[in-house]
């Protein structure tokens, strides 16, 4: 069975061997982070640095945020006329699905970027292991082969936990973990795909208004603000975000709680049809909002009405770029 | 000594003389610091609370003054008396790193002064330090008693209370009935109790940082370090001693938020220049700040060690390990 | 928790196409078509111009209703501004709705230059449509901080 | 237990807007002088050339201006704005009208040491429109009362064009006097421009005051700074008699909000007056 470890060799040979034939400059990967059971975003300058590289269900980050800054001007950049680097990628399912939506917007050059396209096998929640551990936290913990996590808790106990029972809900409900447009594939086992139809939304849709404007309160109340939602997302690359423009200042910066409503329904508004649902915004709430649920809605709308998904095809048109004449008219209002 | 079945009695008598307090509620998504509305929430199955407890004293956004008719109306004052319950020792301490800020000789700042002056620190001894912790390499303990008034041992069933300063201690003058002398088994109880936590801290070596850092101002490991940030400012709003703000007004009133100078326009100024225009000279800036400028203003390292820049960071940047990568 | 008092008088703001919807109501005006005054115009170059902000932001500086109005599609003056609205309209209306705003309070509509009698017979119905539903209270500016809010 | 403040640092003071003087051609660049609407404001809020204040628009926000007019300027304060399209207090100030009322807190930041130049020359070094302040030393130093403290006074000053020259009526003024002297640039002249051309570190060799006994302020754009540098130090200028002034975004403007500072140094606390001696010892050069 190809568990990780033999996923994670096959990576390492992998990038070496794209070193070694000078198909890229950087390689932007995962190594081991400093805590138990983390990874964190790396990047690989040389062949002998690919060592550093893992691979296991903590590698959750979606690394196609990095990108946008190889192809950027910055602002203490060397005026000489270096072309950007080919830059490489360790992507699962949703990170490709991510890079094809930056090519297609402009963001990054399609030449000057290589896919390493991994079979994902989903990631850790870590939420979820630690409601696993009944309140204790996570002092130790490595993955094993077979997809079992074996965690050191906080009082010394030893337990082991399967990958799949603490999945991000985004891998379980992931659609397409496969990276069709990978210019090297790692082989290995990976999740199916599921299509559940956007269970949870249509369940949230069931409810009243008010149960519904609750739940946003309530989650959208606990917001601090810090965008780290924004930082983490691939598509929010602009320069300025509406949310801290001063002239028209928007939103103002202060605990309004209906300037931080309006935040969050911009920023979600601004991912219709360009969210690929890799769930790096939820990821980075440091307080844990749901904003999958409020997300996911947009991305079943555009699927619905327009019959778009997201970061298959560079060269479809986005849904807001399109139009038919025969567009859904239902909603408008006739004299 | 107070019985763990009493502390009841003693917050409901705390609160009857018109006391606010908050203290460890149990919530959905962990303990978190709350106001207590009955003395039954109180939990102390925690090991930190998520967010830092500056927020008590510098709110995350403050009313300064509304601008009406022309003329200007002062809010006023916070003057609610308050009561911090279960603090941990790392959060207490930097309360008095940020006395330094706001309290000092030029300027007061009347906000957090007040705050500050009707607020009893009562903070909880660590028993439980976490992967992410490193109090001790900064110049704390488990059980520190800096910033603190009263700071209390959970030694299982009963609480030890200890006086850390003269308002700790007339404050617990009256309540004492709630009290009983601690013996000689409480004492040895607390002692191991310290040495037991301060063993698990983890260590890092950060001596002679602000020196070394001296020589860093130009150093390219900054860019390096910098590149795998988001800049989201999640460790400047997670640190319980990260105190930049900013003044805003929105139409009729002005306002104080906190401000991070993680972000590209904290600052960018009009004419478009901006003194820290890449994520390498705000990473350094914060790093610098923390461990150099304030060393050099205040004698001290604004870091308490608690570790949640290090958990909350949505790509882990440690700031253990860059610290020690920088002075390297 | 929301009062269900009859929202008597409700604001609305009305984002209107120069070119067919503004004209609309012109001509509403001038053949002395009657319809109630709930609206506050703000004349658009185009449909297209909306940003969904615009929309948000209305109802949270207070407006009961929010109604945007442009050229029927295959009329718009910029060929095609009022087809590429369209579909962030219906984004934006499912989305709304979807986080608990009534359906009525943002509406959307097509209104061209020589439907006088039209427009005044739509604003009557936005404005039927709206009265039906409570004072806007929820994306309303509150002044309620978060913290206010509970949380910490 | 530290004692209460005496005041709120973070409250504006009223002030009227007397009057506004465009300055410039380009009309971006516009003087308002300013009267405190409460008399024991005006007494409390006493000044020294080369300090700033923070000046507030209601519903735009608060900035840091350098004060523009003289401490012996009883009764009135001055300030040069510019303009920026990106800047929302300037923009907002910039639409006021003669008779609103603004806000002002201060006075913030240090001063020139202008007990040090007492006996001594002084040379002044300017260049656009961070001349404000050096405008309110100089209008101190001209005084009645003050001149003879002085001894020698040259002034350099530099704009891009003829049009952009702050203070025109009173650099006349000046010129007119022969207790000072006073040398005018612009980087290029119209038509009409009959006096110097050329930038300002060009005009400081040429002039090239002495430098015995004397202190030099100098204030200016980074670039005009970084190319006067050294032909003032080759004049024989000692690093401690080289006085700036330099400029940060604030928002406090009282050492707390933290985004002022350069190395451990806040530029509202413990500058904006620095010497060339002082700003060679930042870690970050300016």
């Amino acid at each position: 069975m190809g568990g990780t470890e033999s996923i994670e060799n096959k990576l390492k040979d992998a990038v070496k061997d794209l070193f070694l034939k000078k198909k890229v400059d950087i390689v932007i990967g995962f190594e081991k982070g400093s805590l138990p059971l983390t990874s964190r975003p790396c990047f690989i300058r040389s062949s002998d640095m690919a060592e550093r590289l893992v691979w296991n269900a903590s590698c959750t980050n979606n690394l196609a945020v990095y990108l946008p800054r190889f192809f950027q001007k910055v602002p203490r950049a060397k005026k000489s006329g270096t072309p950007p680097p080919v830059v490489g990628i360790v992507a699962k399912g949703c990170d490709a699905r991510s890079v094809v939506g930056l090519i297609k917007e402009k963001q990054i050059l399609k030449e000057n970027v290589v896919i390493i396209g991994m079979s994902c096998q989903g990631v850790i929640d870590r939420r979820k292991i630690e409601s696993f551990i009944d309140g204790s936290f996570i002092a130790g913990g490595r993955q094993e082969p077979g997809g079992i996590l074996e965690i050191t808790t906080g009082v010394g106990d030893k337990k082991k936990i399967k990958v799949s029972d603490v999945l991000a809900e985004s891998c379980i409900e992931c659609q397409y973990p496969h990276v069709e447009n990978a210019d090297v594939r790692i082989d290995g086992e990976s999740i199916t795909a599921s299509d559940d139809g956007y269970k949870a939304i249509k369940a949230f849709e069931e409810k009243s208004p008010e149960e519904r404007w609750q739940y946003f309160t309530d989650e959208i109340s606990r917001c601090i603000r810090c965008y780290a939602c924004r930082q983490a997302c691939p598509n929010c690359y602009c320069k300025v975000c509406f949310a801290e423009q001063t002239l028209p200042r928007w939103i103002g910066p202060g605990d309004e709680l209906s300037d931080v409503m309006i935040y969050h329904i911009g920023r979600i508004f601004h991912q219709a049809g360009r969210c690929v649902e890799c769930n790096a915004c939820v990821r980075a709430c440091p307080v844990g909002i749901d904003l999958r649920l409020f997300t996911r809605k947009l991305c079943m709308d555009v699927k619905e009405l327009f019959g778009y998904i997201p970061g298959l095809s560079i060269e479809e048109l986005p849904p807001l770029l399109r139009f038919e004449l025969n567009d859904n008219n239902d909603f408008i209002t006739t004299g | 000594m107070l019985k763990k079945a009493d502390i009841n009695k003693f917050i409901a008598a705390v609160m009857n003389n018109g006391y606010k307090v908050f203290g460890p509620v149990k919530q959905e998504d962990g303990v978190s610091l709350s106001e207590l509305k009955t003395t039954d929430d109180i939990s102390f199955d925690y090991f930190n609370f998520i967010l830092p407890p500056k927020r008590h004293f510098f709110p995350w956004s403050e009313l300064l003054y509304k601008y009406k008719d022309k003329t200007i109306h002062e809010a006023p004052l916070p003057e609610d008396k308050t009561i911090l319950l279960g603090i941990r020792p790392c959060d207490a301490r930097s309360f008095s790193f940020l006395d330094n800020v706001f309290i000092d000789d030029k300027a007061v700042d009347p906000y957090y002064q007040n705050r500050r002056d009707n607020t009893i620190v009562i903070s909880l001894a660590c028993n439980q330090p976490l992967p992410s912790c490193f109090c001790t390499s900064v110049g704390g303990t488990p059980a520190g008693k800096e910033g603190t008034d009263i700071l209390a041992y959970d030694t299982g069933d009963s609480l030890f209370f200890e006086e850390c300063s003269e308002r700790g201690s007339s404050f617990l003058k009256l309540y004492s009935k709630f009290f009983s002398t601690p013996d000689q088994a409480d004492v040895q109880a607390v002692k191991d109790f310290i040495a037991k936590a301060e063993k698990q801290v983890l260590s890092v070596n950060i001596k002679n940082a602000a020196e070394k850092l001296k020589e860093k101002f130009y150093d390219s490991v900054w860019d390096k370090l910098s590149f795998r940030c988001l800049s989201c400012g999640v460790c400047t709003f997670f640190c319980p001693t990260c105190y930049c703000f900013g003044l805003y007004d929105e139409r009729d009133r002005r306002i104080r938020v906190h401000d991070a100078c993680m972000y590209k326009g904290f600052t960018l100024e009009a004419s478009g220049h901006n003194p820290r225009p890449t994520q390498s000279e705000r990473m350094r800036q914060r790093i610098m700040h923390k461990f150099l400028y304030t060393v050099e203003n205040f004698g001290k390292i604004f870091c308490v060690g608690c570790g949640r820049c290090v958990t909350a960071c949505p790509v882990n940047m440690d700031i253990r390990e860059n610290i020690v990568e920088v002075i390297g | 928790m929301e009062e269900k008092k009859e929202n008597n008088e409700p604001k609305i703001v009305a984002f209107l196409c120069n070119w067919c919807s503004y004209a609309g109501a012109d001509l509403a005006g001038v053949s002395r078509f009657q319809y109630p005054a709930n609206i506050r115009v703000i004349r658009i170059p185009c449909s297209g111009r909306i940003n969904p902000l615009f929309i948000v932001k209305a109802l949270q500086e207070g407006a009961d209703g929010v109604l945007v109005s442009g050229c029927h599609p295959g009329d718009c003056h910029y060929i095609s501004g009022n087809l590429a609205a369209r579909r962030k309209f219906a984004l934006l209306k499912n989305f709304l709705s979807y986080l608990g705003i009534e359906q009525d309070r943002v509406q959307f509509s097509w209104v061209s230059a020589s439907e006088g009698n039209i427009f005044a017979s739509l604003i009557k119905k936005v404005v039927d449509n709206i009265k039906k539903l409570p004072a806007n209270k929820k994306l309303v500016r509150k002044r309620v901080g978060v913290q206010e809010y509970g949380w910490y | 237990m530290s004692t209460k403040p005496l005041e709120n640092p973070y409250i504006p003071k009223p002030v009227t807007i007397e009057k506004i003087t465009i300055e410039n051609e380009a009309k971006d660049l516009k003087s308002f002088r300013l009267r405190f609407v409460n008399k024991e404001d005006e007494k409390a809020f006493t000044y020294k050339c080369g300090q700033f204040a923070m000046i507030s628009v209601a519903g735009a926000g608060e900035c840091p201006i350098g004060i523009a007019s003289s401490p012996l300027d009883e009764g009135i304060l001055e300030f040069t704005i510019k303009r920026y399209p990106t800047g929302v207090v300037t923009t907002a100030l910039h639409n006021l009208e003669e008779g609103d009322i603004i806000g002002v807190r201060g006075p913030c930041g240090n001063s020139y040491p202008m007990a040090g130049m007492e006996n001594k020359n002084v040379v002044i070094v300017g260049g656009g429109f961070a001349f404000t302040t050096l405008r309110s030393t100089i209008r101190y130093m001209l005084h009645e009362k003050n001149r003879s403290k002085f001894k020698n006074i040259t002034i350099i000053y530099g704009a891009r064009s003829p049009g952009e020259l702050l203070y025109k009526q009173e650099l006349e003024e000046w010129e007119k006097r022969n207790d000072v002297e006073i040398f005018i640039t612009v980087d290029k002249g119209d038509e009409n421009w009959k006096g110097r051309e050329g930038f300002v570190p060009a005009v400081v060799k040429q002039v090239a005051p002495g430098s015995e006994n004397a202190i030099i302020l100098i204030c200016g754009p980074p670039i005009m700074l970084k190319f006067t540098w050294p032909p003032v130090l080759e004049l024989g200028f000692t690093p401690d008699n080289i006085i700036t002034s330099l400029e940060r975004r604030m928002s406090c403007g009282i050492g707390k909000c933290g985004r002022c500072n350069i190395g451990a140094m806040y530029v509202c606390k413990h500058g904006p007056v620095l010497s060339y001696e002082q700003i060679q010892e930042l870690s970050e050069r300016p």
